[in-house]
């Protein structure tokens, strides 16, 4: 393998501390991906070298924080594909992107108007739909997903009509690792002229993302889960979608002018921008793309194949184990669920929790897709980048000692 | 590390499953869930007129801690005036919180006392058995 | 003067950099303020050794997480006051906070139910509600201001009635430093049975808030304004109004159960938290409120009003400057704005970085105010504990030139 | 240094206000506001029946590098045919981003450069008169 994982380990401080004396195995990157040394320095570079409130300072610092966040949203839009950086827009995280595009977009929607969720989506894609449903009377259409874990792109005609305004789906699973079929959904959404949104928190982890060719019209990720600070995250969307927006959050920065009679709206980004951005974090979230545009992804995807391969197998080999989700390679990313029967999952994690191995024990916020398999919740094992074989073999090992200990 | 958290006799009292399962005509029935993991607890009880605790009976969607309060809470509270059942909450939150050793098989959540995520796991029968009892 | 400043001054990293040459003279802190190596270490130490998703983890790293994030609102529950810490919600910045109030709590009111606002408030406390209005029909009635720049408690009784559900006003202005007179609002919001929140942004930077002796029912402040990060803010609110309040955003961690036809929400502060919070920000700021716990604000307070007096002496020397706000030092915090005739506080502002000496200048988010005294922006100075004699100094020499080179 | 922007021609042509003022009968007329800071151009122009510039008038709330950049605005546009502005526009934006130097008084410009945020405080007299003399 040509990519030097002990390197990239390097780079991140914590993986190099024990945990309660054992070396740390972190497989919950799902759940929020570490941090490398470049996106620290970059936080604490800005915090002591340029930190001042952004836009119309006229000082030295308050020009320099300026540039330091628009060159955050510089990077952010490189990163996804070289989409205009004025169509990228900073929020407190993903669930807060959402939550953005439900109550903005949403004001646009009438009373019958549909949106189509998969079963599969994480709460922060569900709930803010089903309060715009309750506030505005729209109707949400499930789209059922399939006994490997995928949203079944096939169900589509029978979910898609002329009501149908928005599709909004998990870009990737953040419990089975699937990964959708865009061109599927896009074709499914324009039949119809309705819209699609992708939730990209557990894509973005894995790479720059190519939004022009994906075809999309809003995307969202969260910082933290992209090796970046915690309190940021993106919503991308076409620039006429934004200039038709209202903006969501009330504050300074986002006005054209105030009185107590009548107040205009800013142009995106920043009508979307209300008050003091997260600039620091956004930062952060900048050094993370860079960071990630500068590595080999194609390299990356093997290693990180290679080792879900590793998990799979060695799974295989466990009896009571089986996994909630696609059983290859082929359009998944390096997320992996299994259930053990007999051991409760958050069991199973704190027994791997013993050996210094952290993965994620629960409903992982998917509720509609644990009760599609009729489970209470899963193990989770998320790969990134720094992961390497005795991580996964010291997984499997503590998986041996919860079957050994409950059986 | 979890040998001390998943000793003998925790794992004992989860697999036994002792009071598991559903009753004809409960008095009272109760459902607690934890929203941050998804566990469940069923807690049937029924009451004699004097509202003594006769019989009791739990369906557990959960961890092996989980099971394992379970069982030993319904051991504990058959047979006790239905007024006494916060005595045995707060004795399990005083082991918890390790101001108290605990009688019988309360005794062996003394080591869930560091895994301060797991806490609820351990409480949540007891909330399901509150919930059933009280006044409504 | 017992309070050691140049040794609090070597607690900041930035303060010892020169910029553009000059040594920094930094009083724009009422726009950000500067960050402790107390807070940047706090935050280094999270993300190298804690650093995971909080909430029902059970390995090693989350349960530290969500140690050091709930530490955080144990923190600021002390630091106002010593509220219980339920009350305390992290949310993504002051804005942030008050749009949660103007969409939560503001959910629960009628059309023609009416909010009291002050003609000096921040844009952020002003555009959310007018948004409300927008949507549901509430009346906005502004509170004037007297031409000290203080908010007209004596004009109470002819704006407060029956109709009145929430009297919203700044702790301290922004703009001229005024403190308002907190018992005479409460008194007239008590009288009607109104609700009062207090807009602590300008406050919170200058010391321990005590929130029980004030009797207020909600208050909110910035993080990145009171030494922490950016991308945190709090609001505080009494437990009766949190538990009658609807959830603002939807996500992850905020819910009872989820299902496509019926979603139940969790008991506050989580119903307020949906998402993966700013966990590191809120780490931060956990870090700068004990770290303002530690400090004598007394001698502060002193040090902070010799300065001002010293500012406000250096200006009545300049002939053509004139003060906006309080004239004296009673009843205010050192935040004083000022307009020379004849230069533009742009240009003031821009003469004084060359001088080393950062301060803000425009409408300050507060065009309602700048309306009032029918200006088009003001020059503002704002003092944080770390600042010292050869700031003003500094300020002043800066201030003279502007005069002698557009006289 | 503020010295090098705020030279000696640029406080020379802020304080002239040469051409400030309102016109009696403009032809045209359109307000611009920067929400960011508060600043506020007025520009009334007078177009002959050729869409010539005959006349032009501003009011400028704003900064001296507003104020400067209205007059020089005003001297060079008067008498330009309508159409010509855009290349005047060109011109300043050439000499903020360093492409070029110059004609007359825009060349007392070039020190604004480094200033980014800045740059708008001189655009916004020739985005007021773009906006007068847009067709409607
Ligand atoms: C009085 C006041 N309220 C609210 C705010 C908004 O704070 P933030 O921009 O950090 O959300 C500010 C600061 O800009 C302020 O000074
Ligand atoms: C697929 C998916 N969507 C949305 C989210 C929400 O992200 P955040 O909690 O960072 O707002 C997550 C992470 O929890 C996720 O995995």
């Amino acid at each position: 393998m040509s990519f030097d994982v002990a390197a990239l380990r390097r780079q991140f401080p914590i993986l190099g501390r024990p945990v309660n004396g054992n070396a740390l195995h972190y497989l919950d990157n799902g759940a929020s991906a570490q941090t490398p040394d470049a996106v620290l320095d970059a936080v604490r570079l800005y915090e002591t070298t340029a930190r001042a409130n952004v836009l119309r300072g006229v000082h030295a610092l308050a020009e320099a924080a300026t540039e330091a966040y628009e060159g955050a949203r510089a990077d952010v839009a490189r990163f996804l594909g070289g989409v205009p950086a004025e169509e990228v827009i900073f929020t407190g995280g993903c669930t807060a992107a959402i939550n953005l595009v439900a109550q903005s977009y949403g004001s646009l929607l009438k009373p019958g108007d549909e949106i189509v969720l998969s079963v599969l989506e994480h709460h922060s894609n569900i709930v803010p739909w089903y309060q715009l449903a309750q506030r505005i009377g729209v109707k949400l259409r499930p789209l059922p997903v399939t006994d490997e874990g995928r949203i079944d792109v096939a169900a589509l005609p029978q979910v898609v009509n002329a009501r149908t305004r928005l599709i909004s789906v998990a870009h990737v699973s953040n419990v089975t690792g699937a990964v959708v079929d865009v061109a599927a959904v896009v074709a499914a959404a324009r039949g119809v002229g309705a819209k699609v949104m992708l939730d990209g928190a557990q894509r973005a982890p894995h790479g720059p993302v190519d939004l022009p060719a994906l075809g999309v019209d809003f995307y969202v990720f969260a910082g933290h889960k992209a090796y970046g600070p915690n309190g940021i995250g993106v919503l991308w969307a076409r620039r006429e979608l934004l200039e038709a927006m209202p903006p969501f959050m009330g504050g300074g920065s986002m006005i054209g002018s105030v009185t107590f009679e009548a107040i205009t709206w800013a142009p995106p980004p920043r009508r979307f921008e209300a008050g003091t951005p997260p600039i620091g974090p956004a930062v952060g979230l900048g050094a993370a793309c860079r960071w990630m545009m500068g590595l080999d992804w194609t390299a990356i995807g093997s290693h990180e194949m290679g080792l879900t391969q590793r998990l799979m197998d060695g799974l295989a080999a466990v009896r009571s184990a089986w996994l909630i989700g696609p059983p290859g390679l082929q359009g998944r990313l390096p997320v992996v669920s299994f259930v053990l029967d007999d051991v409760h999952p958050h069991d199973v994690a704190q027994i791997l929790d013993s050996f210094g191995v952290a993965v994620r024990a629960g409903h992982h916020c998917a509720q509609p897709l644990m009760e599609r398999f009729d489970i209470a919740g899963t193990t989770r094992v998320c790969i990134a980048p720094y992961n390497d074989i005795g991580d996964i073999d010291a997984l499997l090992a503590g998986v041996d000692e919860a079957v050994r200990r409950f059986a | 590390m979890s040998d001390a958290l998943y000793h003998d006799r925790i794992v004992a009292l989860a697999k036994s499953r002792a009071g598991a399962g559903k009753l004809e005509a409960p008095t009272a029935s109760a459902r607690r869930d934890n929203p941050l993991c998804g566990d469940r607890v069923t807690m049937d009880v029924r009451l004699d007129d004097q509202d003594r605790i006769v019989e009791l009976a739990h369906q557990v969607r959960g961890c092996a801690l989980c099971q394992a309060s379970a069982v030993a809470l319904a051991a504990r509270a058959t047979g006790l005036p239905k007024a006494e059942i916060g005595t045995l909450r707060a004795e399990i939150d005083a082991v918890l919180d390790g101001t108290a050793a605990g009688e019988g098989d309360f005794a062996a959540f003394a080591p869930v006392r560091p895994y301060r995520s797991r806490h609820d796991c351990v409480t949540l029968p007891f909330e399901a058995l509150q919930d059933a009892l009280k006044p409504r």
